[in-house]
């Protein structure tokens, strides 16, 4: 049970202008698909985000950018702020310092998760989030890309087009069989596959990808890494995993993450030869 | 996957099968009721026909609320609320069409402003004069505040308990300004002694069977409606959010615009049922507001089985129907019964009796193909 | 003026009268005519008997009865079905007769003020100056001269000065209303009494305003009204203020269990009323139990209602709520289902009349701070209560074992089954330990409201406004909302009334929440994003 | 979806409406069906439940000499559960499924207002045995309970003359009971010559439980010099909290006297009463009034109940009259014909309580004597005043400017609840 901080902060929470009432706020108005501005170097710029709670420092002072179609690989130990960084950059969490853009011009720690998922940031999450009571299939229509509008869902139809579409989807990922099971039926790593599948219907530029590989198979592991290989350059991956062997087989860039800073950035045997990397992360697992 | 059109959804087995029930028994009650001589054995009397309309407009009300919960995953405890508004809205038309025939005999006012010393009819009285504009206000009250409400709260992101409990506050909220006299609804008294309807008695036989048959026709068209949209994509859409708001966001979709939605139209269809119930029982006042009723109203749901729609109407029929009987034959057992109601169904019925139906004839049905499955799978000591 | 008369009499002892004359007057008594009995009265009082004031404190405590049998008026006490007769002038005893059969002497509040105001007089003479004062105080504003001399004559001797200045005022007031007195006097008059709160003193300062020819007494008299009025007016916003903290102490005694078994377990306990409700049946029973136990029993309640009501809550936990963790929305359903039986059970045992709950001595009356600000004794008491319960919860979360695994199953179910802590345990006691609280709030409440089957229901949205208004989750938050919205409530009561301000309470929570959805204080962090 | 299994729960359903349409309609010819109509659950049982009790307990008795016309009375007991439409529909059902042939009941006025609709319609006998706001007269109901000049203008009168009170402050709860009588004695006041400065009127919701600003503002307002008063019409469950925070901060009876209209023995019997001696109640009968019949009314009552501790009050006594009255009037008619009986109800005596005789007036309300009683320390009153002889309860106040032209008489040639006896026409809903 926490102490309140303290009186004038509760008092000045209550007046925070970005929690008034919508109306209230200023500047801000829906995304639309489509407007994110590339054309810059880098498609994802984070600069000296810093977030804590109660006191504890989630995400120090990082900073970190993403080119174009680069996939990357994040790693850290428990704790070190991978989830809260995803969650920065989709909206989920709000900074209490520093700036995150997409592309040119889309400040993503003003915009909320949907204006953000419509820009064209998808994440497939670390517990795999997919809608258990529908079938495979219909997860997917979910995620198609289109528009989201309580109307047009009501009214549109769905096309013969949108339903190839879809199905070569679920073939992808080797769901074809199951697009009638209801999701909450499939094994783990299926699952993990159907929400990759989710992510991969709404056409994001940038693709957030937590531990995609927990519960898999050896095989179903590799044909991961082969997926997430071939999105790259297309898309622009970032992909946060534990399993070193999998980050060894697919990574291009790596980047580690401890006490929510960037301790080492670079190609993967640099950083594993890293002193400060071996000293925190990498020295204990290496062996392991 | 399906996208059903309205057509579908008309020409659906389950909605083809409520309708039919539905529509044999509310034809077979005002046959028995009209044409059949009141002393022979097989008369319906006037007074099942009032308590048929009433379990009806109950149903439509469990109906509206097992859209938001069973399907939006909004828990509203307030959804009275929006009964009241209907019913009141229905109310003032009635009050007008009594006109110099109150005790007063003011042709002008009401009894009760006569009595409260009002010179004139304050301006929110003025649509009540009219059945159209009476028909708007019905849905446009509860729609207006569900909507006001809503928007405010689901751009917040007020959710679960917190709406529910904040729900209540508003119903309460409403229950103590509708009791004040000065807010020009009749006060404690609400409104009552009604005379007609469209130029129709209310006392008249002829009056309460068409009553009963337009709050049937409402029942059965909120069905199909409720179907239809369960049914398409906005349906599976609004189970997303339910699962998974914030899943659903991370797609892309604005889930509080979709709350909003379902949230509104489900208060509209909350005051229809109000609207119909007010001339049937005779009366509306603030204890309509009451949290109670509201708590009560998510029990029926939950009784019947939640997002089924199907669930919502046996669930609200059955309690209610338990709740005249009990009543009238051991009043001090009727709340162990609904409290014990309560705790049962949660704790032991969580799909409600829709639920433990299907289940039971699941069983019936594949226990022969399944069991030697089971038994290949699951430790053979196990009984079947 | 016979009033004058008595007093007098009573004032210089005169005896004069026969038992004949006394055994009349008793029978005066009888008389359907309050006049009557007045006239009665001062004939005991003047007989100077001892006997008298036996009589007439037996008038006043209806222990005067008439015989319905020979309609004689004698002393009568209750005892097992009926009444113990005694003759009022010998004392002889005369049997008993059925409860009926005997009816007490009716006085009204006309002759019950002529008692008290023949007690006052001669209380003045009182060896305790507490009694003196409280005298002097009843007389104020009283302007029977012979009331006046023998407050004159009191002023003489007295030393106290707290006595002595409550006699200045009532003579001075005396002054005032005397029309012949000197302008010079009346001057002096108002000089004196102008810092007294004394309403008399308003009132009379008021008239002198308004009726005054002399322009200096005008000035003087709306001077001192001046100064009084804004004394008073401080005061009452002390007053209101006191008001607003007093029904915040019980708004925080209704919620604080909730905000335990709500805030810290996630469990919509709408039963939680009813808890309360346990609580003050408890105390109720305790009466019961201990009829001559008044004053003290209360202190037995406290424990015995946390008892049951915790007990209750362990019950409630381990049959329904266990299966329904991770469920908020089905909380709420099931104990609602409780409630409900909770109600009707109690209706059954109880019947659905209201309980009887004594106030003991010492939590009646008032702290008489002035005459226009006194905090009344059981409101302040429940302030403190309720304060001392807050922290001793903080001390009970923050000192014990079952605290430490309570804060850490709040936080974490999952890492805190792994630490070895049995869950199962923890959440029943925690439960049983919100529930006790609300037993506790219904001791307190009991002196303040109906003991009835309906006085859960009346507490039960207010506590989950605060708690959710506070910050679900955070004791200190649920203080602060309860204080604050009972000091809110009652700055705005007087200006829209009760009513109004209930709404207005509540249409500012409902907004306040679309704009903080986790309160006041909020829990921060991952874990209470989720 | 899973169609198949929806036909069967769907027919199932309909099986279960279809049980609906035949209740119970046993009619037995050789016993009178008498129709109890009190809540005995929710917010209102506290009240009602023991008007239920006495009810049976005369139908018992009734039954103990014999019944009415040789025919055994048979009670049909419901509980409406202090829900007002429910009122409505369970008195439907005890007019047309249980053929009762009259009922007494209801205790609020929104009870009875949605009753009355119900009886009226179907023209059956109601008997409301509670004080209320008057304003009202039907041809199916008898009022036993007092009309406001039986209860609020005799004790502002006593008020008025012999505690000699000033300044009044009129507290009550928001419904309609509160406001009409506040707006009788406002007016009645004025016409006294009391100043509209000297009258305070203040509504709380019901269930007020936190009386500290209101209590304080009395004080306040009766500190002023004048003697003051509170006539209170505050509800049920409210009045707990608002005696005990007068005790508190010292409001005296002796200083402000506070009068009631809706506190009686059962209401006291929740609370300590040591602190409220010489508060004021006006009623048309106390527990404490000494006579034989209401004695024996004790008794009965004790016996029946089977607690020695169980208080009687007004309204006990107001069913109770009503009770012998249509007992007597059922057989003068010798019929239980609604209409026959109506009308051998009116100019029907029979004793009261306190000593006199009770009259049903041709507007079917009672003429009943009126007592003002002061609390004692044990939960009683003692009777402190009373009227010389019997006050005719008025169905429309003279004091109110839309109803004082109004009368109601339900004998030939006017039979109307609402007669405008300037225009001599009848008021719209009870034209014949």
């Amino acid at each position: 049970m926490s102490r309140p901080d303290s009186l004038p902060n509760a008092v000045r929470d209550t007046f925070r202008r970005d929690q008034v009432f919508s109306p209230l706020r200023s500047g801000v108005r829906p995304v639309q698909p489509g407007e994110l501005d590339a054309r810059g170097k880098y498609i994802l710029y984070m600069e000296e985000i810093t977030v804590s709670f109660d006191g504890f420092k989630a995400l120090n002072d990082l900073t970190l950018y993403i080119e174009p179609g680069e996939l990357r690989c994040i790693i850290g130990p428990n704790g070190a702020g991978k989830s809260t960084m995803m969650d920065v950059i989709t909206g989920k969490t709000r900074p209490d310092h520093g700036t995150c853009y997409f592309g040119q011009t889309l400040d993503l720690t003003r915009l909320s998760e949907t204006d953000i998922a419509t820009a064209g940031i998808g994440r497939k999450f670390q517990k795999p989030t997919v809608f258990p009571e529908h079938t495979a299939l219909e997860n997917l229509e979910l995620a198609m890309a289109g528009p989201k509008g309580p109307w047009q869902a009501l009214l549109a139809p769905i096309t013969g087009e949108q339903r190839d579409w879809m199905a070569s989807t679920l073939d992808t990922v080797g769901l074809l069989a199951e697009r009638d099971r209801p999701a909450g039926a499939l094994s783990h790593g299926q699952k993990q596959w159907l929400e990759i599948a989710m992510v991969l219907m709404q056409k994001p530029r940038l693709l957030l990808v937590d531990e995609p590989i927990a519960g898999m198979t050896r095989q179903e592991v590799e044909r991961t890494g082969e997926l997430l290989q071939s999105l790259a350059g297309e898309h622009s991956v970032m992909v946060v995993e534990h399993d070193m062997e999998f980050i060894r087989s697919i990574a291009n860039t790596v980047t580690v993450l401890h006490q929510g800073s960037v301790l080492a950035e670079g190609r993967m045997q640099d950083v594993q030869n890293d002193a400060k990397v071996i000293e925190v992360y990498l020295g204990e697992n290496v062996e392991s | 996957m399906r996208h059903s059109d309205l057509k579908t959804a008309l020409t659906d087995r389950a909605a083809k099968v409520f309708i039919g029930v539905l529509f044999s028994a509310v034809i077979l009650v005002a046959l028995l009721n009209l044409l059949v001589p009141v002393d022979s054995a097989l008369h319906v009397s006037s007074y099942t026909v009032t308590l048929l309309g009433k379990y009806l407009c109950y149903a439509l009300l469990a109906l509206a609320l097992d859209l938001v919960w069973g399907f939006g995953g909004i828990l509203s405890l307030g959804h009275g609320a929006f009964f009241a508004l209907g019913g009141y809205a229905m109310g003032m038309y009635l009050m007008r069409q009594i006109g110099d025939r109150g005790v007063y005999g003011n042709p002008n006012l009401p009894d009760f402003m006569v009595f409260l010393n009002w010179k004139e009819l304050p301006w929110y009285w003025q649509a009540s004069d009219h059945f159209g504009l009476t028909l708007l206000l019905v849905g446009l009250a509860p729609g207006l505040l569900a909507f006001v409400f809503g928007w405010l709260a689901f751009r917040s992101r007020v959710t679960g308990v917190y709406l529910s409990i904040i729900t209540q506050a508003l119903t309460y909220a409403l229950m103590l300004a509708f009791f004040r006299n000065e807010f020009g609804f009749g006060g404690n008294n609400g409104l009552t002694d009604f005379k007609d309807i469209l130029g129709f008695s209310l006392q008249a036989d002829s009056t309460r069977v068409a009553l009963l048959i337009a709050t049937a026709l409402a029942l059965a068209g909120a069905f199909v409606l409720c179907r239809w949209i369960t049914g398409s994509r906005l349906g599976r859409v609004t189970l997303a959010v339910r699962d998974g708001e914030s899943r659903a966001r991370f797609l892309g979709y604005r889930t509080e615009h979709y709350k909003l939605w379902i949230f509104t139209l489900s208060a509209v269809l909350a005051g229809i049922a109000g609207a119909l119930y007010v001339p049937q029982v005779g009366i509306i006042n603030p204890g309509e507001f009451s949290p109670l009723n509201s708590i009560e109203l998510v029990v029926w749901v939950a009784v019947g089985g939640r997002a089924t729609l199907y669930g919502a109407v046996i669930g609200a029929i059955l309690v209610n129907y338990g709740k005249t009987v009990f009543t009238g034959v051991m009043p001090e057992a009727w709340l162990f019964a609904l409290g014990g109601l309560f705790v049962a169904v949660t704790v032991f019925l969580p799909q409600g009796l829709v639920g433990l139906a299907s289940d039971l004839l699941k069983r019936k049905r594949r226990t022969p193909p399944t069991a030697p499955q089971t038994t290949n799978k699951e430790s053979p000591h196990e009984p079947a | 003026m016979p009033r004058v008369l008595i007093l007098l009499l009573v004032l210089i002892g005169a005896s004069g009268l026969a038992r004949a004359d006394l055994h009349e007057a008793v029978a005066g008594l009888g008389s359907r005519s309050f006049d009557d009995k007045a006239q009665a009265i001062e004939q005991i009082a003047r007989s100077g008997d001892p006997q008298a004031t036996v009589i007439l404190d037996a008038l006043e405590s209806r222990e005067l009865v008439e015989d319905r049998a020979n309609q004689r008026i004698v002393l009568g006490e209750k005892g097992g079905d009926g009444w113990v007769l005694k003759d009022p002038i010998s004392g002889e005893a005369l049997g008993t007769v059925g409860s009926r059969d005997a009816r007490p002497v009716v006085i009204n509040n006309r002759l019950r003020e002529l008692i008290h105001n023949l007690r006052a007089v001669a209380a003045l003479a009182s060896a305790n100056p507490l009694e003196r004062r409280a005298a002097a105080s009843q007389l104020v504003g009283n302007d029977d001269p012979v009331v006046l001399d023998a407050l004159r004559e009191r002023q003489r001797e007295e030393d106290n000065p707290l006595v002595s200045g409550v006699i200045d005022t009532a003579l001075n007031i005396a002054v005032l209303r005397n029309p012949d007195t000197e302008l010079a006097v009346r001057l002096n008059a108002i000089d004196a009494v102008a810092g007294s709160l004394e309403p008399a003193v308003r009132n009379v300062l008021r008239d002198r305003f308004s009726e005054t020819d002399a322009s200096s007494e005008k000035r003087a008299a709306q001077k001192a009204l001046a100064s009084i009025d804004a004394r008073a007016e401080r005061y009452q916003m002390a007053d209101t203020l006191f008001f607003g903290l007093s029904l915040g102490s019980v708004l925080l005694l209704a919620a604080i269990g909730l905000a335990i078994t709500f805030g810290v377990m996630g469990v919509i306990n709408m039963a939680h009323g009813e808890l309360i409700m346990l609580g003050a049946y408890t105390t109720y029973m305790v009466q019961q139990i201990f009829p001559q136990g008044h004053e003290w029993s209360l202190l037995v309640a406290v424990p015995a209602a946390f008892l049951v009501s915790g007990f209750a809550g362990v019950l409630i936990e381990r049959l329904v709520i266990r299966f329904l963790y991770g469920r908020p929305l089905e909380t709420l359903l099931a104990t609602f289902g409780v409630s409900l039986i909770l109600q009707q059970a109690v209706r059954l045992i109880f019947s659905p009349l209201n309980r009887t709950v004594v106030t003991p001595e010492w939590m009646s009356g008032a702290l008489q701070i002035n005459p226009v600000f006194s905090l009344t004794f059981n409101r302040l008491y429940i302030v403190f209560f309720a304060l001392a319960v807050f922290l001793l919860l903080q001390l009970v979360l923050k000192k014990t074992r079952l605290g430490l695994q309570v804060r850490a199953v709040s936080q974490n179910r999952n890492t805190a089954r792994g630490l070895g802590i049995r869950r199962e345990r923890v959440n029943a006691l925690t439960f049983g330990l919100g529930s006790g609280i609300a037993g506790i709030a219904g001791v307190a409440l009991a002196q303040l409201t109906n003991v009835g089957p309906n006085l859960g229901q009346a507490y039960i949205i207010d506590s989950f406004m605060v708690v959710v208004f506070g910050g679900v989750g955070n004791l200190w938050g649920t203080l602060t909302a309860a204080f604050g919205l009972g000091i809110a409530n009652k700055l705005i009561e007087p200006m829209a009334g009760a009513v109004l301000a209930k709404i207005v309470i509540l249409v500012f929570i409902i907004l306040f929440i679309q704009r903080k959805p986790r309160g006041l204080f909020p829990q921060r962090g991952r874990a209470a994003e989720e | 979806m899973k169609s198949k299994i929806n036909l069967k729960r769907l027919a199932a359903a309909g099986l279960a409406c279809g049980s609906l349409l035949y209740g119970s309609a046993a009619l037995a010819a050789d016993t009178i069906k008498v129709g109890v109509l009190h809540s005995l659950s929710g917010t209102m049982a506290i009240s009602e439940s023991t008007l239920k009790d006495t009810v049976l307990m005369m139908i018992k008795e009734q039954n103990a000499k014999g019944g009415v016309m040789g025919k055994k009375l048979e009670p049909v007991v419901v509980d409406p559960a202090s829900d007002w439409p429910l009122f409505a529909e369970k008195a439907r059902q005890l007019i047309t499924q249980d053929k009762v042939d009259v009922i007494f009941g209801c205790w609020t006025s929104v009870s009875r207002k949605s009753v009355l609709p119900v009886v009226e319609e179907l023209n059956g006998l109601l008997f409301y045995p509670v004080q209320y706001e008057g304003e009202e007269s039907s041809k199916n109901v008898f009022y036993t309970g007092a009309a406001p000049n039986q209860q609020a203008i005799p004790a502002v009168d006593y008020l008025l003359n012999d505690l000699g009170v000033k300044r009044f402050v009129l507290a009550g709860t928001d419904y309609v009971y509160p406001r009409t009588t506040n707006k009788i004695l406002e007016a009645y006041l004025k016409a006294k010559g009391i100043k509209e400065d000297d009258i305070m009127i203040n509504y709380t919701p019901f269930g007020q439980s936190d009386w500290q600003s209101i209590v304080s503002r009395i004080k306040e307002f009766g500190g002023e010099g004048k003697k003051t008063a509170v006539v209170s019409t505050i509800n049920g469950d409210a009045n707990v909290p608002f005696y005990k925070e007068l005790a508190n901060q010292g409001v005296d009876a002796s200083d402000i006297p506070v009068v009631a209209f809706s506190v009686g023995e059962q209401e006291l019997s929740g609370i300590d009463t040591g602190p409220l001696v010489g508060h004021l109640a006006a009623w048309n009968y106390f527990e404490s009034v000494y006579n034989d019949a209401n004695d024996k009314f004790i008794e009965q009552w004790h016996q029946y109940i089977g607690d020695d501790k169980r208080v009687t009050n007004d309204p006990m006594e107001a069913t109770y009259i009503g009770f012998n009255m249509w007992v007597k009037a059922v057989e003068k008619a010798k019929s239980t014909d609604t209409d026959k009986v109506a009308a051998a109800m009116i100019g029907m005596q029979t004793p009261n309580l306190t000593g006199g005789t009770a009259v049903m007036n041709k507007n079917h309300h009672l003429s009943k004597p009126v007592l003002i009683g002061e609390i004692q320390d044990d939960g009683q009153f003692a009777v402190v005043w009373q009227t010389d002889g019997l006050v005719k309860g008025d169905a429309w106040s003279d004091y109110l400017p839309g109803s004082k032209d109004l009368i109601a008489d339900w004998t030939k040639p006017v039979m109307c609840g609402n007669y405008n006896s300037k225009t001599k026409t009848c008021g719209g809903q009870a034209a014949q």
